[in-house]
Parts: structure tokens; C-alpha cells; sequence
């Protein structure tokens, strides 16, 4: 049987409270995710943030269940969501952490269109997709970065290639975009907290491998190809970025690390009142005076 | 020579003629002078150019009861050329599709500017006709084709023995326009007077007197707005507390979103144009967990794309309200119709049961009240809330006074949210199992209150679990709000006459005034009925509606969709059987399609009547989506 | 000694202790002996990993008429140690969460790899234990720890004296495992024949002759197939012609995926996963578009996402078969319980009034007889036809004789479609307003039979219009369908028994086995009772359901969901009052559920019952989603 | 009043067969949208297709409405949808020619997802996307691609800079991206022709200006940034295009012609059984086989 990497990682107990106590996890043994709970439990920490003041928005699918496993505030709406949510959690209250946690069926398959409107948009939110390349919790279908490196003879509708993530939020216009294996999940870590530290949208894609349903994209066959980003890449250039996925992809490696980050010149605003102090003898003047 | 009661129709070429321009114009200055004014069909193609577009304008001295009927007493048509979408009929085209509607002694006041129409056949008819050149003066006098709007609202106003020194129109236009300069403002007065100037022509060359109709203001009067139901919503949703309002672009709930985004940012809150249905109601979910006081709306198509999400926060308990401008369905149906046909979605959709709220507003008025009951039944039951208006509604401009806002405004309460000194570090149990069903909740951000929050099934602190009994508690939780909602908060509805052995006429929604109208001209005819209109629709507060509609004789339903839902929905609540009065061609109900529909039902027996409409004067006409 | 007639249930960890794979296997063997058997509860977590699985298996040799109680006659658990999700109950979570269920006299086999357990309380009531050290034997003596599943079938095949030689395992595993080698094969047959010595060993130790139970094969026999409802709706569904198929996964629709990916294609059809639930309908809409009988499966969730389509092809008319695998909703709910809860949302999804069909199968052979139905009525009517099928109904596992399917096929007709020949160059009218509401129909590519075809209101080219009595028209054209299929396709119910003046059951879906069996024994109580099954839910039979409905005293709607949607459908289309029998914490009705229902509602007049479940002996659990 | 380029254009009278006759155009006086109708009939009559092979899949907004104004059979469903009705289709029945012509509202916003995967699906159909920059039908609010060329000192969640579509286009996977200018038909129809010829998904971004709304991007805006794509370039390779749109976009210039092609290798399939005749008389046996 598979070992917990969890188990060994060091991580403060503050994270653990309110959650695995009342909630046992229910991964498969030996399952990627619990390389990224092991990596977020140390990024938190080394954030020193409070779990009250996080939100914790979790996809659906086994990965999503992270939500439910690290203390913090948790929720878990429809299956594609959690970027749409965190819009509107960001946008009425910009002072919660928010963190949306979710599969690559979830962020790529369903929830795509959240995943490109949301690089636009640009929220504070960090995005950490837990790819395994197939929908764990519905057992094991192929998802749109199912296949990675595999070659095939033709293709079809029904049978297309899989596609890159990172390229995808390049172009949709993210801001920040990493990637980190949880198979090393101190560098991940590092990663975790470089994108919570970014202020808007941050996509960290994370190889999470699923030990029950995708037998060829498993540990080993990461360790294979995964590779640091080169110390001397300038994650602010845009193209600079292509490049360095150009030539990842050419010689059949990922990268791991910070491969873009760029913050916008952003507006700010403040906590949408909510306190009925904060509501009352409201002025409707400047909205009358159009009617006159 | 009536005086303050009139009917006057514009019509032509959409985008190209003015025909909105015209409207509002006349009907923001009568408000000001005091009149009373309801304009209740805007009707425009969903293509941005090129259908008939025509818009009716009812000027009254006291608040009309509703907008009547088809019939109209002054026409005027704005083609100067071919209607692109009926070539055939060029520079007539609104003459061929209303005169029939214009009543005789009535006037016809049209745009002469590429030559005179054949008009005997309305002069017989006792109907006065005034030709207007309005865009060639504009065009070869003015040098500015956009004041033929100014030129025709002149002639009407001089027609109407209306601001004859022009106090009103200079005050007006001054607002607008000084900032850009004294010119413009002498630019348009002349093409009023010009306006005028024509008007008084025919009149000297015809002998005339008069047109027959005249307004006259009402100076000492209470403060008017001119104004429409989206507006009443909106302002009645930010004074209710809503910090948040998301939509994408649907027509006819598209103007709520111009609303908020225009006046939402003075108060605080944010707006967000979804990039599409569901981007927006989540993002609204998202809002509402973080505290604020958050609004959706679309119409059919975009509440149909959000039906998962309401399940999602019946489940996960979180307070939304979802405002649906109903349009003529099903699908893309027609985009600006109106109609009532989304009740049975509102009520139904969505997989599983969960709880949730309908209201149905019947005026302006009430979009502006009752969406703050809206707002706080979504926070007190931690549910969605349905907002059903519709077309008619959300477009409807009329006169208001102004002291009706002020005098309905209302404290804001935020119930059962629970603060850091209410919170004992392990106590808080985010779904705790009440007999109310009301669970105590937070906003995220406060010590010691963590929550998690799921559309799966969970127990009390909102992990995921299926185990049996748990299940069953926590459904009957989530479900027991709708009886606490029975006990304390359903309304009955609103009920007009002795229903006792009489026919009833039951409503809902924008068609309440026309069914009051139809009783006072039925009463008027020796025919007693109630009307009973019902704004609570769901969770359907049987106690309050049976017992007032078993004593009819007989009931009958009157609904702008084919089924006739709320029939149905009262058929399953009260176990009565329902006759039904239905149009869903479009159009408005109008007065008399409701008389002909109970004398069909009440002395003919027949067991439903459906409307038709008249059949316009039109060629082959074809819109968008 | 009871032989042929046994209800056995397999428990462990999920993923980890193979409860499916035992359970398929004895299933599978079982019905190869001529036997008939029924596993109609699933029941695994919708976590991959680590909750506690069960799953009975009730084995006869007749068929059964329901799954009948809960109470279980051998009790299999295959926990080796801890249950991850209850740590608390080391190697006897199954035992501690099943036992009560086991009758006295049963019998108790679970693996004690680990060590035994205390088993005195079973003892005292007549349940002979048998300790089987299955993992320890696969992992110590054979080296594969896989290979436990066998140990454990081949003790369970020993204790009830069946394949005492081994034929039908060897037969089994030489079918599976040949090509890959002989060993593999032996090596299993070792598993077997070492859990059958230990299983003698037992006997032996403790002086017993046998179980109690055993299963005499009946070779005689018809042949029998093992299968689930969703291979029957599978191969109901291509034999019915449909070649194109798209889903999204979800639970338990993805069967029917994986069904479709695997046949489809040696049919010349093609399977689609979609990217996402609307994806998958629309590809389907395309191809149904371009001629194909189409089909979608999904589950709650997916099904609320698809609802702006159903308008869609109600509006549009296109043909379209969509499969609803109920689960326990609202919102994600409970993926892996069941539930009946979509009824509702099936007959009224979506904005405005649209024509639809909706059927539930109550049986596996319904899934294939009646998806027959479903396609020829979409392609028939041009609209959404909605095959209600729930979790139970898709994963249930049955013997079913081979003869039926090959009896139940049936001639393919396309009904309505146009070809070349057909179509006059002008004539063409895909919309055209006829009697019955069906219109002509073409698939692109034919010449002389050009169509523009849109979900936006439009005349009878299929051009868009607002025009109110061409709308009128249009409208009530679709309609109408639903006004022919009353006359010319709906079904009655199903009736069992003499409705008048009894109580009768009314029910929908994979229930009816279970009102079946209830009725019988209440006659053995000495209460008559009459089952009335409805499958042909929407357009509303009135006439065929009214007549029999208002003889009952009293009429009980038995529903697995909250509210009750086919009685408050039923009091909507009937007028008639009623009383509910009703489930919802994610297990199947039991036939003891419906009894005490039934004497609380007739004996003490009850309202309504709501079966509360028996409390498991469990600790906090937890799953996904 | 502005001209109607239609008008003018050369077209095979046989497009406008039970179409314009029956339906009358309702664009705007001088909308692009008769710029790609002009094309489009300039580009079908080149292909000598005859109506009833084709199908026309329309968008919702303006746009959409082509499908009215052209013979051949129509399609037009939800909103967001005509891509994904196309890859049903076309897998039903791959002998039709499929065309889906939508706005820039529908492919982008509320119908990116489709975008994405049918960039990825690669079924053979061809996409005209009518870019105005904004939702023309609804009144002119701002689409992913609104603002184009226009800067902003800040961004915020509500108002987020425009994306670029060939560049989404390009990383979800598209085997044929081009551009084109409803300002110039008969290079359009061009471009139009090598994209019906593709053997693949075939995306063309058309400028197409909205004269009422849209008072930025108007014809004159474009007629000085639009420029061939260089008579050089390769298209057939990915990252030569990801450059041409890196220089173009130095530049503040927009590239008109093939930007990028290289088809994939496709499985072949037929079309699928839909008369009783294909349908009938099936042998059950390949199913009965597993349940023995
Ligand atoms: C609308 C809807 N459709 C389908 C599902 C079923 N479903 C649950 S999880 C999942 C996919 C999970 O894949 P991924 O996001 O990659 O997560 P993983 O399990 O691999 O971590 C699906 C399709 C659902 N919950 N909702
Ligand atoms: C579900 C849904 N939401 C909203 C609408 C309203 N709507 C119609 S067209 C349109 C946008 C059109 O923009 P675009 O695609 O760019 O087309 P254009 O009019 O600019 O050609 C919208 C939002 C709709 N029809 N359906
Ligand atoms: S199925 Fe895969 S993704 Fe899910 S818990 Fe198991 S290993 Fe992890
Ligand atoms: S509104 Fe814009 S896109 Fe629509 S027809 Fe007019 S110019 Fe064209
Ligand atoms: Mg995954
Ligand atoms: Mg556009």
C-alpha cells in the first residue's frame, strides 16, 4: 500500500482543527491530493494566516474534498464554479484569503469558461487545479489533460489531444502562472505562497497523480520529465513565458515554478456594506434626480 | 374639446425615426406640468433597425386605472420613406398599421416630408390630418436631421394647446443641453416652433379650431417622476440594502443591469456584467456568502440556465434574489413580448426539492416595495427568492409622485447573522437542526465562526454525509422554512369586491390594473365581479387563498401564457376547478379582451377563452432574436 | 434447510475488500445455474476510496417479485482491519452495521484475517459464524492478495453446497483469464478451493451438516443473462435505432456512457463524453438535427443544466431522448443514494410552454421495452421525451431470460421525414401548420428541402416573427402534438387489483415491485389493496387515470421524494385529494415501509407517512461529493 | 446614411433564394455584418456548393441573423450554442458542409467553452466570428473583445482588458486560425475559402465594425491597423504564428489572413444509420456476449 506523504509533512495544527478531527479523508491511498494539502497546510503557515480569515471554495471531485480537510472557511457550490464564486466573494469582501481548489474536470472540462473569464478578470484569488488528467470521482474518465504524453495515430472529436493549461491562461491573460507536482510538495509550497503573495488572479497547475485511474501519468513518469524552471527565466515577460513553454514542450518536460507573473495596475475598492449601520438613511437623491 | 384624457400612439421605423424619443419627451414634460401619464407597450423588434416600432402614451389628470384598450386618439407616424421592413407601404406604414386603432374625431399628425397620404377615408371618419414635413425641416432648414424629433413634438404639443410660450421644453432642454451650449438649446426650441408653426397652419388652412384635445398643467400639484418599473426595482433594491447586482445582457432585464451599474458604485456596492448566465448568479452567490445583500436578474432563458444554481442555494442556505423580467417564451421565443409564462419554472425547476420563494409585484409601485420584502424574506430564509415580473413591468414608464418613495422607505434588519461575541469557539453549528428550519449563520471573516458550506447533503456543521437519518433531519430542516414562511410571513392576496357567489377573476403580475379596470366597466354593464390577485405565489399559502376563491362562481384564471400555470398551480393547492382567460400572442391584456373572455365564460359556459388578437395591417415582417 | 430462496450481503471497504467483484461474481454464477437473482441496492459512497460498501443479493428460483425487506439471510464481511472512514470499528464495521439485519438461523462469514471477533450475541440467536481468514490466505499462502474475492466466493459457493466440482467457476475463469494464461486460472481455483476448506473446516469443527441454505442449480433451464437496468436501457436504446449518444459523467448516468462508448460503435453510431452537461445535449440536438435518433443521459444536476435546451428543442422540434438517472437531490445532494425526485422538473422545466413527453420504466424490461417507445414518440412528436429512470433502476443487477430481448425487438419507422420524391420544389414548409401539430420534416442534404429551423418564435418557413396571430398559431400548432398524443399514444396505467372503494398504491418508477409485493402480503393480512403503476406521466392522461384514481378510498401515492410531485401532479391534473406514502433519505422503499404506511394511513387515518429509516450502527461518516 | 456593401457585391443569385426574398436584412445601415454576407456569398459560389449541402449554424445577436439571409439550411439554437450543435452534426452526419457564424458575444462570453473544446475537437466546420467588440442585439454592452486599442490607467473584476481570440484560439488547439476585415469582402471571401477547405476546424475572426455601438472601433479605426499577414510566413508552424501575433501586437497592428494551419490527422467516419433500412434487423449478439 501507498504511503501518505500528508502524514510526514510538518504543518502547524492550526490547519487541521474544525476539520480532519470531524472529517476522516477519503482518498485512495498513495493519491496526489494529498501531496497539495500536505503543500497548502505549509504555505498557510508560513503565511501566518488565521483560518477564519480564509475561504476555502473547493471544486467538485475527489480533489475538491480538500475544502473539507484543513480547517478555514469552506464552501463547495456546483460542479465548474469555484472561480465564478470567487469573483463575487472578492469583489464584496477583498479582504478574505480566497482560495478556490478544484480538479482539472472541474477547471478545464466543465468550468472553462470560468477559467478564461476569471484570467481576465484578474480577482486576488489563487486557483490551484489538482491535475490528474482524469475525473477521479466519477472513476476515472479521460479529462482535457488526460493523455499527456501520449501519442496517437488519429484523432477524432470524440478522441481529441489533451491541452495545456498554462497556454491557455497565458492567453486568456492570467497574471500569475505556475506549476508545482505534489510530488514535491515543499516546492510547492514555495509556489503555493508566491501566489497567494500575488495580487490578482494566480493559477498554480498542479501534477497530482491518481493512483487508481491513470495508470500512465503516475509519480514516476512525472519525476521523469518534471524540471525547474531556469533561474535566470523573467517570469514578468510575456514572451519570455511562450518561450520557455516553446521549449519545455520541444524537448517533451514540464516546467515547475513561477513561468508568469505580472500584476496589473488594479482599482481598489472596499467591503460592500453590509451592517445594517452601514445600510440605513441611505439617500435616494441621486437616483431621483434623473426622473425629474 | 376633451381636456387631460388622451391616448396618443407614435409610430415608425426603429432606431431611425425617434419613436422612444418622442415618448419620453412628452411624457417626462406632461409629468412635470403635473399630468398623469402611463405608457404600457413599448413595442420594439429584438432587431436593433428597421421593424415598426410603436409606442402608446395615455396623459390623464388623475392616475389612470390601467392602460385600457387598443384604441387610440391621436396617431402619429413618423416614416418619412419605406420602412425598410415593409417596403410596400412607404411613409404609411404606421397610418396602415393603427388607423384603424384611432378612433373617429381622433388625429392623425404624420410626416409629410417625401409627400401627402391618401387620408379621405379618415377625414370621414371625423379624424383630423395633420401632414408635417418634420424631417425636411430639420434636414434642409435646421441642418440637423436628429431635431425632426423636436419639430414633431412641437406640432403635438401646439395640436394639444400644451407650453404654447415654451416655459416647459426651454426648462428642459436647458437641463440637458446648456452644458453644451446655448446653441443647441436655440437650435431645438426653433425646430419645436417650427413644429408648431405647421400645426397652426393646417389649422388656419382647415379652419379648424382645435385637434380636440388638450392638456392642460396641473401647476400646484405634489412632485411627479417620470419613470419605469426597472427603475422602481432598482431603486427599491439599493434602498433594501443590495450591495450587489449581477446579469448578463437579456432583454428585458438588461436596463436593471444599466441601472446598477450606474448607480449601485454611489452606494458602495459593485455591479458585474457576467460573461454569461451562470457566471453571474454565481458570482451573486459568491457576493452573498461574503455578506453582501446580492441580486441577479435575467429573463427565461438566462433563469433557465441557472436552474442548478438555485438548487445550490436552497441547499447551501444562501440568500438570493433572483429577479426574472419575463419575456414571450418558450426558448428564444420573442425576445420583446411580454408575457407570463415562467411561473411554473419559478415554482418547479430544478432537481430535488428545495425551499424557495415566489413574489410576484402587480404595479410600478409594488416593484418598489415588494423587493424589499424580497430582500429580507432571502435573508430570514436563507433561500432563493423569485422575483416574477415581467416585459410589460419592467417597461411601463409612468408618473409616480415622488413623496411615495420617500414615504416607503423602510429599516434594514439583517436577521440571524450571527457576530463575534455571539459565537462560542466550538459552538457554531452552521446548519444547526431548528424547529423553525432556520439555521444560525455568519459572514466569513469573524473569529470563531469557520463554516462549511455545500450543495452535497451535510450534517450540522456542513460536512458531507449520507447517512440516513441525518439526511432526512437535514431536508426536513431545509423544507420546515417554508411553514415557518406560512405562519409568519406568506401574504394573502389582494382581493377587490365580494367574491361570494360571484365571478372571481384571479391574477398575477403586470395585468392586475386591466383586470380592476374590466370589473369597474363590468359593474358599469350590470355584471358584479372580484378580482383577486395574488403576489405570494409560492410557498402557495393555501389557508389564505381557498377560502376566498371556493366561494366563486365561477373562477376564472386570467394569465398571459398557453397553460394557463397558476390555474394549475391552484388546481394542485386548493383541489378547485379553474376556468382560465389566455392570451400569449405578445401583446398586453387589454380591457376589453378580459370582458369578452368572461361574458364568453360567465354567460356562454365555455371553459377557457383564449385571445386573439387583431390581425394588423402588415406585410410579411420579420425580426430577430 | 432452504434451498434456492436466500438474501446474502456483502460489506467492506470501498475499493479496497472487492464487495462488487464478490457480489458480481456469485450474481453472475448464480444466474448461469438457472437461478434467478436480484442485487437492487448499490451501496457504495461517492468517494472513491474507504467508506463502507454493501450490497445485497437476493437469489430464488423463480423470479422475485421485489427485493422485499431488509433483513438479510448470510452476512459476508470483508473488512481485514480498520474501516478508514469508522477506525472505531476494526475487521467488524459490516458486522456492527449489518448484524441486526441478519435473521435468526442466518449466517455470518467474515474475513478474520486479523483476528476474530466477538460473536456470542449472533451465536445466542442461531447464526452459525465462519471465521475466514481470506487476505491472510491471498496475501501468505498465494502470494496475491487480489485473489481474497476468491477465497471468499468459493467459501460462500461451499456453504451453500453449490458447485461442489467446480464447473461453473472453472468455466467462469476460463472465459476471463484464459488468454492471459493457464496459471492465472488455477491460481484462482486454488483461492476458491481454499476458502471452501475452510469453510469445511468450520462444519467440521463445530459439528454442523450445513449452512442452512443452498442453491441447487437448475440446468434445464431457459438461458438467463446477468445485467444491469442500464445495459437493458442500452441495448433497449440502439435496437430502437438510436446511433448517437453524448454524456456527460456523472453518477449514475456514466454506465450509460461507458455502455454507448463500448456498443455504439459496432452499430456505426458514435458516443460523445462531453465537456460539459450542455455540450452533450447540444452535440446530441446536432445530431438528431442531421437525422440521427439521439440520446442523453444524465443525472439531477446535469439535467438542470440542460433545461434551456429542452425549450429549445420543444420550440425547434427536434427530436431528442433524454435519460434522467435520478439521484438524491437538490443540488449535488447525495450522488450515489436514490431518489425519485426529478418529476417535477421534468413536466415543467424551462421558461414558457413547451410540448415534451415524459416516461418512467418500473422495471429493467421496461428500460428496453419502453426506450423503444421513447424514440419512436421523440421522432413521432419532434420534442424532448424524458426517460426517467433513478439510481436503483440503473444499477440494479438481475438475471433476465436471453428470449426477452430478442422477442421485444420491434421494426424501426421514421415517421414524418421527407424525402427528395416528396418535397416539391416550393413546397416545403417545416413548420406548417397542420391538424395534429406535427409538421414535415427533412434531413439536411436532401435536395428540394431547405429549412431554417430556430428556437426564436417564427412562421411556418421557419423564419423569425412577432407577428401576434402568427404566434398564436405557431404556438398552439406545438401545442396541439400534446393534444394528439392524448389520442393517439398516451397509456394507461398499469392496474393491479380492483381499485373500488379500496386503498389504492399508487406509484412511479423502480417502485412498483415493492408495491407489488406489499399488496400481496397485506392479502395475506387480509387487506386488499390495488397497485396502479404509472409510466406515461406527461402529457397527463386524465381520461385513462381519473376514472380509476377517484374509485380508490384512499388514494396513497408512494414516492421517493420530499414533497410528493406525482400526487401533487395527480391533484392538479385530477382534482383529486391525497394521501402520501414517502421516502427520501437515500435508500429504496422496502416493502415493510409501504405496510406501515399503509395501516397508518388507513388504520389511523395519517395524512401522509414519511418512512424514517432504521439508524445504522455507525460513526460520524463522512463522504464527497 | 452609410451604404450597404452588399449590395454591390458579386454573388451567385442562387444564395439568395428563399432567403432575402422571404426575409428582409435588419442590420443597421452600413453594419459590417454585410461586409461577411457579401463574402460569405462570394466564398460558397467560389466552392460551388449547392444550398441544401450546407448548413448554417447562427449565433444569437445581430450576426446570427446571416443565417436568414443566405439559402441553405439554417440552424439557430441557444446562445453560446453553434459550435456545439456543429460537433453533433457534423459527427452524425460528416458529408454536410457546416458553417457556425456568431458574434463576438457568443463565442466568447456565454459560449467560450465551446470555443475552447471545439478548438481542441477539431470537427470539420468552419467559425466566422462577427467581431464588433460588443453585444449589438442587446444594445451594445462591451464583449471579451470590447476595448480593443483602448487603455486604461486601471482594471478591476467588472472591467477587465479584451482578449485576444486567435490567441485562444491558437492554445486550445485550433488547426486553422485566420483573420479578416468585413471592410475589405473580397479578401474576407478569400480567407473565407481556404477555411472551408480546411480539414478541420476552421476559425475565422472577422472585424466586422458595429456602426450604432460601437462609436471606437469603426471602419476608419481598423482601416489603419488591419495588414496582411506577410507574404513569408509559414502558417503550417505554431510558433511562427505565436510570433507574427507577438510582432503584430508590438506594433499595435492586427494581422488579416491565415495566421495559422496544420491539420490533423483524422479518423474517417461515415455517416451514421438513420433510415429503417440501415437500423433494422441488428444483430444483438455483441451485447448479449458480456452478460452470459
Ligand atoms: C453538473 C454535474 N455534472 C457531473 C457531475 C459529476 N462529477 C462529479 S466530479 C466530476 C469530475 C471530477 O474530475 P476532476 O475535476 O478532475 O476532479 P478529480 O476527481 O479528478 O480530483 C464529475 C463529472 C457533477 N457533480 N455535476
Ligand atoms: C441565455 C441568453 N442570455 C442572453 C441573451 C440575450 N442576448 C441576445 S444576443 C446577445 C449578445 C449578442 O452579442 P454578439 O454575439 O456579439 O452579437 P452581435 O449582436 O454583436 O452581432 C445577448 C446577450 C440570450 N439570447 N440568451
Ligand atoms: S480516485 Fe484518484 S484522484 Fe480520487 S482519491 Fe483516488 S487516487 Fe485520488
Ligand atoms: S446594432 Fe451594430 S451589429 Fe447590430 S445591426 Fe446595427 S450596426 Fe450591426
Ligand atoms: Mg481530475
Ligand atoms: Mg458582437
Amino acid at each position: 500500500m501507498s504511503t501518505q506523504p500528508a502524514a510526514k509533512a510538518p504543518a502547524s495544527k492550526i490547519w487541521e482543527e474544525n476539520a480532519t478531527p470531524r472529517h476522516r479523508i477519503q482518498w485512495c491511498p498513495g493519491c496526489g491530493d494529498y501531496g497539495v494539502l500536505s503543500a497548502l497546510k505549509m504555505a498557510l503557515t508560513r503565511l501566518e494566516l488565521m483560518p477564519h480569515e480564509v475561504l476555502l471554495i473547493g471544486g467538485i471531485g475527489c480533489s475538491g474534498q480538500i475544502r473539507n480537510y484543513l480547517n478555514g472557511n469552506g464552501f463547495h457550490g456546483t460542479h465548474g464554479g469555484p472561480l465564478a464564486y470567487a469573483v463575487g466573494v472578492k469583489m464584496a469582501n477583498p479582504d478574505l484569503r480566497v482560495m478556490a481548489l478544484a480538479g482539472d474536470g472541474d477547471t478545464f472540462a466543465i468550468g472553462v469558461e470560468n477559467f478564461v473569464h476569471t484570467c481576465r478578470r484578474d480577482p486576488e484569488v489563487t486557483l490551484i487545479v489538482m491535475d490528474n488528467g482524469v475525473y477521479g470521482l466519477t472513476t476515472g474518465q479521460r479529462s482535457p489533460t488526460g493523455g499527456l504524453g501520449q501519442d496517437q495515430p488519429e484523432w477524432s472529436e470524440e478522441d481529441p489531444p489533451p491541452f495545456s493549461p498554462l497556454r491557455l491562461a497565458l492567453s486568456a491573460g492570467a497574471t500569475f502562472v505556475a506549476q508545482s507536482f505534489s510530488g514535491d510538495p515543499k516546492h510547492a509550497a514555495e509556489v503555493y505562497v508566491e501566489a497567494m503573495e500575488h495580487p490578482g488572479f494566480a493559477f498554480v497547475n498542479d501534477f497530482s497523480p491518481c493512483v487508481t485511474y491513470n495508470k500512465f501519468n503516475t509519480y514516476e513518469w512525472f519525476k521523469e520529465r518534471v524540471e525547474p524552471v531556469p533561474a535566470d527565466h523573467d517570469p514578468s515577460d510575456l514572451e519570455a513565458a511562450w518561450e520557455l513553454l516553446a521549449d519545455f514542450r520541444r524537448r517533451g518536460r514540464s516546467p515547475l515554478g513561477v513561468i508568469y507573473r505580472n500584476p496589473r495596475k488594479r482599482k481598489i475598492y472596499k467591503r460592500v456594506p453590509i451592517w445594517p449601520q452601514e445600510l440605513e438613511n441611505i439617500d435616494l437623491e441621486p437616483m431621483l434626480r434623473g426622473f425629474r | 374639446m376633451v381636456t387631460n384624457r388622451l391616448k396618443v400612439l407614435v409610430g415608425g421605423v426603429q432606431l431611425r425615426d425617434g419613436v422612444g424619443t418622442v415618448i419620453d419627451l412628452v411624457g417626462r414634460i406632461a409629468t412635470r406640468a403635473g399630468l398623469h401619464v402611463l405608457a404600457n407597450e413599448r413595442n420594439y423588434a429584438s432587431t436593433i433597425y428597421g421593424a415598426h416600432q410603436f409606442d402608446p402614451l395615455l396623459i390623464c389628470d388623475e392616475p389612470p386605472i390601467s392602460h385600457g384598450d387598443d384604441e387610440i386618439d391621436i396617431l402619429v407616424a413618423l416614416e418619412f420613406d419605406a420602412n425598410p421592413d415593409a417596403p410596400q407601404q412607404p411613409n404609411r406604414d404606421t397610418i396602415l398599421r393603427h388607423g384603424e386603432q384611432l378612433k373617429n374625431g381622433g388625429v392623425l399628425l404624420y410626416d409629410a416630408s417625401t409627400g401627402t397620404v391618401a387620408t379621405e377615408a379618415f377625414e370621414t371618419r371625423g379624424i383630423k390630418v395633420f401632414p408635417l414635413p418634420a424631417r425636411q425641416i430639420a434636414l434642409r432648414e435646421l441642418k440637423r436631421e436628429v431635431v425632426k424629433n423636436m419639430v414633431v413634438t412641437g406640432a403635438l404639443f401646439r395640436l394639444l394647446e400644451f407650453d404654447m410660450d415654451q416655459t416647459f421644453l426651454r426648462a428642459f432642454l436647458e437641463e440637458r443641453f446648456l452644458r453644451k451650449g446655448r446653441e443647441l438649446v436655440d437650435l431645438n426650441l426653433t425646430a419645436a416652433r417650427r413644429g408648431r408653426e405647421m400645426v397652426e397652419g393646417v389649422l388656419q388652412e382647415r379652419g379648424w379650431e382645435n385637434g380636440g384635445f388638450r392638456l392642460e398643467p396641473r401647476p400646484g400639484r405634489e412632485s411627479l417622476l417620470f419613470m419605469s418599473g426597472t427603475d422602481a426595482l432598482g431603486m427599491g433594491a439599493i434602498q433594501a440594502g443590495c450591495r450587489f447586482y449581477a446579469g448578463y445582457p437579456i432583454t428585458p432585464a438588461s436596463p436593471l443591469l444599466a441601472f446598477m451599474d450606474q448607480h449601485l458604485y454611489t452606494y458602495g456596492g459593485r455591479s458585474l456584467q457576467g460573461q454569461n448566465e451562470r457566471e453571474s448568479i454565481r458570482a451573486a452567490l459568491g457576493a452573498s456568502l461574503a455578506g453582501a445583500r446580492a441580486m441577479v436578474g435575467s429573463s427565461g432563458p438566462g433563469i433557465s440556465l441557472k436552474v442548478e444554481e438555485f438548487g445550490l442555494a436552497g441547499t447551501a442556505e444562501i440568500p438570493i434574489v433572483v429577479v426574472d423580467s419575463q419575456r414571450a417564451g418558450p426558448s428564444t421565443g420573442m425576445p420583446t413580448k411580454t408575457e407570463q409564462g415562467d411561473l411554473r419554472m419559478a415554482v418547479g425547476a430544478g432537481h430535488g426539492d428545495f425551499p424557495r420563494i415566489v413574489l410576484a409585484p402587480s404595479t410600478l409601485e409594488e416593484c418598489y416595495t415588494l423587493i424589499v420584502e424580497a430582500f429580507d424574506l432571502a435573508d430570514k430564509y436563507q433561500c432563493p427568492v423569485f422575483f416574477l415580473t415581467d416585459l410589460t413591468l419592467a417597461e411601463v414608464r409612468q408618473s409616480v409622485p415622488e413623496r411615495f418613495f420617500q414615504e416607503s422607505t423602510v429599516r434594514i434588519t439583517r436577521r440571524g447573522v450571527l457576530q463575534e461575541d455571539d459565537l462560542r469557539r466550538d459552538g457554531f453549528k452552521r446548519f444547526r437542526i431548528t424547529d423553525s428550519g432556520i439555521s444560525p449563520r455568519i459572514f466569513p471573516g469573524t473569529p470563531g465562526g469557520i463554516f462549511k458550506i455545500s450543495g452535497t447533503e451535510h450534517d450540522e456543521f456542513g460536512f458531507v454525509t449520507t447517512d440516513p437519518p441525518k439526511r432526512k433531519a437535514m431536508l426536513e430542516k431545509r423544507m420546515r422554512k417554508m411553514e415557518t414562511y406560512l405562519r409568519e410571513n406568506a401574504r394573502g392576496p389582494q382581493i377587490y369586491g365580494d367574491p361570494k357567489g360571484r365571478p372571481v377573476l384571479v391574477g398575477w403580475g403586470s395585468s392586475k390594473p386591466v383586470l380592476l379596470e374590466a370589473r369597474a366597466r363590468l359593474r358599469q354593464e350590470g355584471m358584479e365581479v372580484a378580482v383577486v390577485q395574488i403576489t405570494h405565489l409560492w410557498p402557495f399559502p393555501i389557508q389564505l387563498v381557498k377560502s376566498v376563491l371556493e366561494q366563486a362562481s365561477p373562477l376564472i384564471i386570467c394569465e398571459q401564457n398557453y397553460s394557463g400555470q397558476l390555474a394549475d398551480l391552484i388546481q394542485e393547492r386548493c383541489l378547485l376547478p379553474t376556468r382560465r382567460i389566455l392570451k400569449y400572442n405578445g401583446r398586453v391584456f387589454y380591457v376589453s379582451d378580459i370582458i369578452r373572455g368572461v361574458r364568453e365564460i360567465v354567460r356562454n359556459g365555455a371553459p377557457e377563452f383564449r385571445v386573439a388578437e387583431f390581425m394588423p395591417v402588415t406585410v410579411e415582417a420579420h425580426e430577430g432574436d
